[in-house]
């Protein structure tokens, strides 16, 4: 069912949050630190913003990691927000587990502004990690990535 | 000597002769179905129908949500129903009154003492770890308190240790077969007293939130979702797995994830205490951090 | 029908020295509902921006992605581009393909692909945008300052002059900070006193400058436009309406203890000013040492005050402030010498800092200005200064350069001729950092006039020996270790964070950095804002700068805070949390995650079959959410969502992975 | 009667004695068992550690897996650079998972880790103990003797190792010397270098260095110095008497176990306390000691 590992490359998934991971990603780039272009990220304002869906839906359509990303406890722009995430992400990382998947696929990690070095090696880590762990058998089982009929997508449609 | 069930018929009567309350909401017993259903008594004279033993299975709780529905689009002037709960009923009515969906006064709870109901050899899991003989919550109470019970161990906990135990594959496969089986018919959602949105996301047809499709792995998504949508709230009442067409073990999720939170935030059950907070909703700033 | 226009930037050869950009804009063409795709040199320029213009109106577009550098750059920049011709500001969304693509991969293959997947998902997005629209709230126009050192009060003189009521808040018993404790300043040698007390005493006399001293601000919530600060102003146990700032009280007090103000060589009373020129002029006791507080005796003050003035029986009080901007201007501390045990920093009493060297050459001073040995009171004939002790240097943590050493050092050595021109003085460095105005001259006037004999190497060892001070050092120029003896030594320790500043910092919601000082909003482009919109930075709470870059951030600040005064009305937040009501439960777990308490309910009537039908749902406060979402996560049924990030958008995004 | 095992070092058998006399007499004095480790070897000490990391990890390792299989879960090296050498190896061998199986596989042994190594001061502070140090001593023990106590290097550091957080200015040889009736002068010599193994190669080096050490002694006219380190005793004892030094007077050099040993009234032969170089007996008469 799945590609086999040679040309697979690992595709990742982060929900970076706007006012510390994302800032700190920037930081990365100002700075010209190199990671491995595996990782989508995708902005939230807040890390509390993500909700289980997201993470669920993103490892059924090919993800095979997902990272949340946000600020380190008390620093939340939003002072409360990553006290929830913590709480959130540790409940559905345990569930994801139980229900057979591999922990290390879903991770989370406090990245401040000021951090762009820590989230290079988050980035660098993470897709090692992956790479070893092989893709997520995570799509349906008869093989082809589920792609609705054009008609029912006709806004977006597939390029790749 | 008076049984409960007299008790419960004379109070229900007394309750409705008196007009404390529109509506007596218990069990009756269905002759053709062979089965104690749910039975909504309105007048005085028609408590008699009441019932109260072994084949009272079905919670009555998650009825009082779907009245609150109709009622409020039909009744008014303020309406109060009499429920009658076991243990495990009791804890879904806290639930349904701490997501304020119906106010306490709405609501007048006549407790029974239960030693177990459903096949008296073969007793339903969450009977056989019981903790709430007596409804931790109630107006009235029938039958005497048992002299002390011990904390019984829980086999259910004992059998989610054991799948935590499998590695990751074996979990997967295990899930991945019953999740293949389940038919999104949604029953495990219609009876459980913690399901109380207006429309469920997995029904929703503005936002895509999933697809239509019933693979194992949408179904697997719709499982997580729903044990994370109930984490923390849901009241162990079992009824879910009870209800499932397809015998999918859903109180082995239920029971993981309330142990997870009960080991990570160290809250007390759910349902038990008119003013618990939903712990997913609250935050200490000591709570454990396992994050990178 | 959506028609998304796509417009991808070189950014110079920032972005297209690694990725393809004419792949990316065929990649972009290739999707059905992009109507416009092209690349060029610099979009946020005029001509990049005018050709966006010209795009949306010719080919008819409703939405755009731009594909360039991060949406924290020039997003704003963008939204009033497509505003300003006839789109709503909303309906864009920015690819990061700066620096989250081509500064950070180096293989132009794996750079190109990812980019192209970057403006998917941006396509993939903006098709779920919705028009928002902000809303206003009036503005409080009053302006609080923490901080009353020169940093606050130039700030709160700028604001007051401009007309606006400002509250001035300092913890100490006078306003003057830091400067005030300085001798002369560098790099024209004036007497700090003389340029620092005119605008003390203005700040006094402002008639729009509330002056709260002896007070620390507790708490900070609200938003800009619409910040409420609550204060404890301690118990001054002085009633300064009364009293007329004669002094007998000090005069007559019994108790002496260590002043704060004398960087510990010198002494104060229980019932002080902190220097003789402070503002307010009027004491206030430290309860901590009075004898009446500790024991019940004495008394005197109050028996000696002709005003009646003294009032034992005060208490703390709690004062809440609404202001609409605050400027946050703490100052900092200076490294503690004991952490270097091979200098016997705080173990022999003739090592100082550098703040200690300018309180004995202070004519009000503990020494009236002379420079004597805090041991035995003896004018040192050789004094030896060392410069970066806890600066560059990471072994202490402090790898940053506290900028001002060098020029005090030099101030300082120029001023020992003064004081005592016989003496000898050694200056060890490593180098010498003078590139502030007229600074590097003053630096050579340091050794020509003074005649400071600059030597270049760290010192290893300071141990007292008889009634001397030996030093074990090295001179790397001519690569020889020295041994020197002195009398008095003067450690230039380095600038470092407030003790308490992170905690403050997360009081006020503001990010700090690796070394606690406060983190400004852009180091380039917004080096005086804060990440919190409405609270502004001033000074060394900032990170280490001397007089003339604090003033200079202290009247930035301040314009800053007149800008939002100068709106009657503020716009709000556009990307807030929304309400479908239709489907909102009332569960109301929206309420207890949000961090703003913008969310309220409501009771919806409704007419069924002839029945007036109530039920309570949630309602948004646009004014006052600040669109964190922690609400849309929180509702299972997804009735809240979040403009600009909603649950459609957020799917979409993942729908293209 | 408490058991502790014992790692005395080649040195403590040889110019060190006396340290070793000492500390035994203490030992026997306090109830303690001192049990040395059967079979030991060198700790390797600066030869080995300088030319192969592995060689010294395992010289010094393979003594703890001794002390390990001989049922000696805490050990004293009263001797500074067994002490250092000791425990670079026990943190060497915990983080670098190669060494540690090389050293298994050679010595057909594993290497448990979790042996607590003492050094002489952190022995006369845990093990010992102040209060029981106060208690013992026959009257006003030291007297009063102003002893300046002399660290060296290899106590305080290197730091990742020892993980000490003060460098410059250690306490602890000075709060035994307190707790034994002395007063412990304070000045700044403490952790100066003795000139170690310079005074061989370079005497001109090692004297210079021995000099302030000793002059700064003198200057805060201290009776004697107190150590813990043979090579430091060695230097300032066996060096005092080069004419270069010309010093007013002279200072003898004690080891701390023997200032124990002197306050607790054992006799001198016990502790011996002449077999310095420097004598030491005008002073100890003059304090009626030993």
């Amino acid at each position: 069912m799945n590609k086999s590992k040679r040309d697979w490359e690992p595709r990742l998934v982060g929900f970076l949050c706007n006012w510390c991971s994302y800032a700190g990603a920037d930081l990365a780039g100002t700075s010209r630190m190199q990671y491995p272009p595996n990782m989508r990220v995708i902005r939230v304002p807040c890390s509390s913003r993500v909700r289980p869906e997201f993470i669920l839906r993103a490892l059924q359509k090919g993800a095979d990691g997902v990272l949340v990303a946000g600020c380190h406890p008390g620093d939340c722009h939003y002072t409360t927000g990553n006290y929830y995430t913590r709480r959130r992400f540790q409940v559905i990382k345990r569930l994801l587990t139980f229900l057979g998947v591999d922990p290390r696929r879903v991770m989370a990690s406090w990245i401040s502004a000021a951090e762009g070095g820590k989230y290079q090696q988050v980035v660098t880590e993470f897709v090692e990690t992956i790479r070893e762990l092989g893709p997520c058998d995570f799509r349906p089982t008869n093989g082809q990535i589920f792609v609705p009929a054009a008609d029912e997508r006709t806004d977006l449609g597939v390029v790749s | 000597m008076t049984t409960i069930q007299d008790e419960l018929r004379e109070t229900a009567r007394t309750l409705l002769a008196e007009g404390q309350v529109d509506c007596v909401l218990g069990w009756a017993w269905e002759e053709e179905l062979q089965r104690a259903v749910p039975c909504f008594v309105r007048a005085a004279e028609d408590a008699k129908r009441l019932i109260w033993d072994e084949r009272c299975v079905v919670s009555l709780a998650p009825f009082l949500l779907h009245m609150k529905r109709q009622l409020s689009s039909v009744r008014t002037e303020p309406s109060r129903t009499a429920i009658v709960v076991k243990g495990c009923d009791a804890r879904g009515v806290v639930r349904i009154l701490r997501d304020q969906q119906l106010e306490r006064d709405e609501v007048l709870i006549i407790g029974v003492v239960c030693q177990g109901v459903g096949d008296p050899d073969n007793r339903p899991a969450k009977c056989r770890e019981c903790q709430y003989h007596v409804p931790p919550v109630y107006d009235l109470l029938l039958g005497e308190e048992p002299k002390e019970t011990q904390t019984p161990s829980s086999p259910l906990l004992e059998r989610v240790r054991e799948i935590e135990g499998w590695d990751v594959a074996d979990r997967a496969s295990y899930w991945r077969e019953h999740f293949s089986r389940c038919l999104r018919c949604y029953a495990c959602r219609q009876v459980c007293p913690a399901c109380n949105c207006v429309e469920c996301i997995f029904d929703s047809e503005r936002t895509r939130w999933t697809y239509k499709r019933t693979t194992a792995e949408e179904n697997m998504i719709f499982h997580a979702i729903r044990a994370f949508h109930v984490a923390g709230r849901c009241v162990e009442c079992g009824e879910c797995e009870r209800a499932c067409p397809m015998g999918i073990p859903l109180m082995e999720i239920n029971k993981k994830v309330a142990s997870d939170i009960k080991e990570l935030f160290s809250v007390p059950d759910a349902g038990v205490d008119l003013r618990e907070e939903p712990p997913l909703v609250r935050y200490e700033t000591g709570d454990l951090d396992h994050f990178v | 029908m959506k028609r998304v226009g796509v417009f991808v930037c070189h950014c110079g050869s920032n972005i297209a020295g690694t990725v393809d950009c004419a792949a990316v804009v065929a990649a972009a063409r290739r999707i059905p509902a992009v109507a416009y795709a092209e690349d060029n040199k610099y979009t946020c320029s005029e001509v990049g921006q005018e050709q966006i213009r010209k795009a949306v109106q010719t080919h008819n577009l409703d939405r755009v992605v731009v594909a360039a550098c991060s949406p924290r750059m020039h997003e704003a920049t963008f939204r009033k581009t497509i505003a300003s011709v006839g789109l709503n500001p909303y309906m864009l969304e920015i690819a990061n393909l700066r620096e989250q693509c081509s500064w950070v991969h180096s293989d132009r293959q794996a750079a190109t692909a990812k980019a192209i997947d970057l403006v998917r998902l941006a396509v993939a997005k903006v098709l779920y945008n919705k028009p928002l629209f902000t809303s206003t709230l009036p503005v409080k126009k009053r302006a609080v300052v923490i901080g009353g050192g020169i940093a606050g009060i130039q700030a709160a003189l700028d604001i007051a002059e401009a007309g606006h009521p400002v509250t001035l808040i300092e913890r100490s018993q006078s306003i003057g900070g830091r400067m005030a404790q300085l001798d002369k300043t560098f790099p024209t040698l004036d007497c700090s006193s003389c340029i620092l007390m005119p605008r003390m005493v203005d700040v006094g006399a402002h008639p729009m400058i509330d002056l709260m001293t002896y007070s620390e601000v507790e708490e900070v919530d609200g938003f800009i436009g619409n910040f409420r600060v609550k204060v404890r102003q301690r118990a001054k146990s002085v009633d300064h309406s009364k009293c007329t700032g004669c002094g007998e009280c000090t005069e007559k007090c019994p108790t002496q203890v260590p002043a704060e103000f004398e960087a510990g060589l010198g002494e104060r009373k229980a019932i002080y000013t902190d220097f003789p020129q402070a503002v307010p002029n009027k004491p206030v006791i430290d309860r901590d040492h009075c004898r009446y507080f500790l024991d019940g005796k004495c008394g005197i003050c109050r028996k000696v005050c002709q005003a009646d003035a003294i009032d034992y029986t005060q208490t703390d009080r709690q004062v809440e402030i609404e202001a609409g901007a605050i400027v946050v201007a703490t100052g900092f501390d200076l490294f503690d010498p004991a952490k270097y045990g091979e200098y016997g920093g705080g173990r022999y009493p003739d090592v100082i800092t550098g703040l200690q060297f300018e309180r004995l050459i202070s004519a009000s001073g503990p020494t009236n200005g002379e420079i004597r040995r805090p041991s035995d009171g003896r004018v040192p004939e050789t004094i030896a200064f060392i410069k970066c002790v806890g600066s560059r240097d990471e072994a202490h943590g402090v790898p940053y350069c506290s900028r001002v050493c060098c020029m005090y050092t030099a101030k300082q050595a120029m001023l020992v001729k003064e004081h005592a021109k016989d003496s000898k003085v050694y200056i060890f460095y490593i180098d010498v950092r003078a590139a502030g105005k007229g600074y590097e001259e003053f630096y050579q006037r340091a050794q020509t006039d003074a005649g400071a004999t600059y030597v270049r190497g760290r010192v290893a060892k300071i141990f007292p020996r008889g009634e001397k001070l030996v030093l074990w050092a090295e001179d790397t120029l001519i690569g020889k270790q020295l041994e020197l003896e002195v009398d008095l030594v003067v450690l230039a320790t380095g600038i470092v964070a407030r003790e308490g500043a992170v905690e403050f910092a997360q009081k006020m919601g503001i990010s700090y950095d690796g070394h606690r000082f406060y983190s400004e909003a852009h180091p380039k482009l917004r080096p005086v804002d804060t990440n919190v919109d409405g609270i502004f930075l001033a000074g060394a709470c900032q990170g280490p700068k001397d007089i003339p870059d604090t003033v200079a951030q202290a009247s930035a600040a301040a314009v800053k805070v007149c800008s939002i005064f100068s709106k009657e009305e503020l716009e709000t937040n556009a990307m807030v949390a929304t309400v479908d009501e239709n489907i909102c439960a009332g569960c109301f777990h929206c309420r207890a995650v949000c961090p703003s308490g913008a969310i309220d309910s409501k009771i919806l009537h409704a007419w069924v079959a002839g029945q007036d039908v109530t039920r309570r749902v949630a309602t948004v406060n646009s004014g006052v959410c600040q669109g964190c979402g922690s609400c849309a996560a929180a509702c299972p049924s997804g009735a809240m969502n979040v403009g600009g990030f909603s649950n459609e958008q957020i799917l979409g995004e993942v729908e293209a992975l | 009667m408490k058991r502790i095992g014992y790692y005395p070092g080649c040195s403590l058998h040889a110019t060190a004695v006396e340290f070793d006399t000492s500390l035994k007499a203490i030992c026997q004095h306090f109830g303690i068992e001192l049990v040395e480790i059967a079979d030991w070897n060198c700790c390797g000490s600066s030869p080995a550690h300088n030319n192969d990391g592995f060689l010294a990890a395992a010289l010094a390792g393979r003594n703890l897996v001794l002390a390990a299989e001989q049922g000696l879960e805490e050990l004293v090296a009263p001797c500074a650079s067994c002490f250092s050498r000791l425990k670079a190896a026990q943190h060497d061998l915990e983080h670098n998972e190669a060494w540690r199986a090389e050293l298994e596989k050679r010595l057909q042994a594993s290497y448990q880790s979790g042996v607590r190594i003492r050094s002489i001061l952190d022995f006369l502070h845990a093990v010992i103990g102040l209060d029981a140090l106060r208690d013992r001593i026959v009257g006003p023990g030291l007297a009063g003797l102003k002893v300046a106590s002399y660290y060296g290097c290899l106590f305080v550091r290197p730091q990742e190792i020892l993980g000490r957080q003060e460098q410059e200015n250690p306490q602890e040889m000075d709060m035994v010397v307190n707790a034994l009736g002395g007063q412990a002068v304070d000045w700044p010599f403490k952790t100066e270098c003795c000139g170690n193994s310079l005074a061989l190669a370079r005497p001109d080096v090692a004297q210079r260095a021995i000099k302030a050490i000793l002059d700064a002694a003198l200057g805060v006219e201290s009776d004697c110095i107190a150590t813990a380190c043979p090579l430091c005793h060695a230097n300032l004892d066996m060096r005092q008497g080069r004419q270069g030094l010309k010093m007013s007077r002279a200072l003898p050099v004690f080891y701390i176990t023997q200032l124990v040993g002197l306050a607790c009234g054992l006799p001198a032969k016990e502790l011996g306390v002449d077999q310095h170089l420097v004598s030491t007996r005008s002073l100890l008469s003059a304090a009626n000691l030993g």
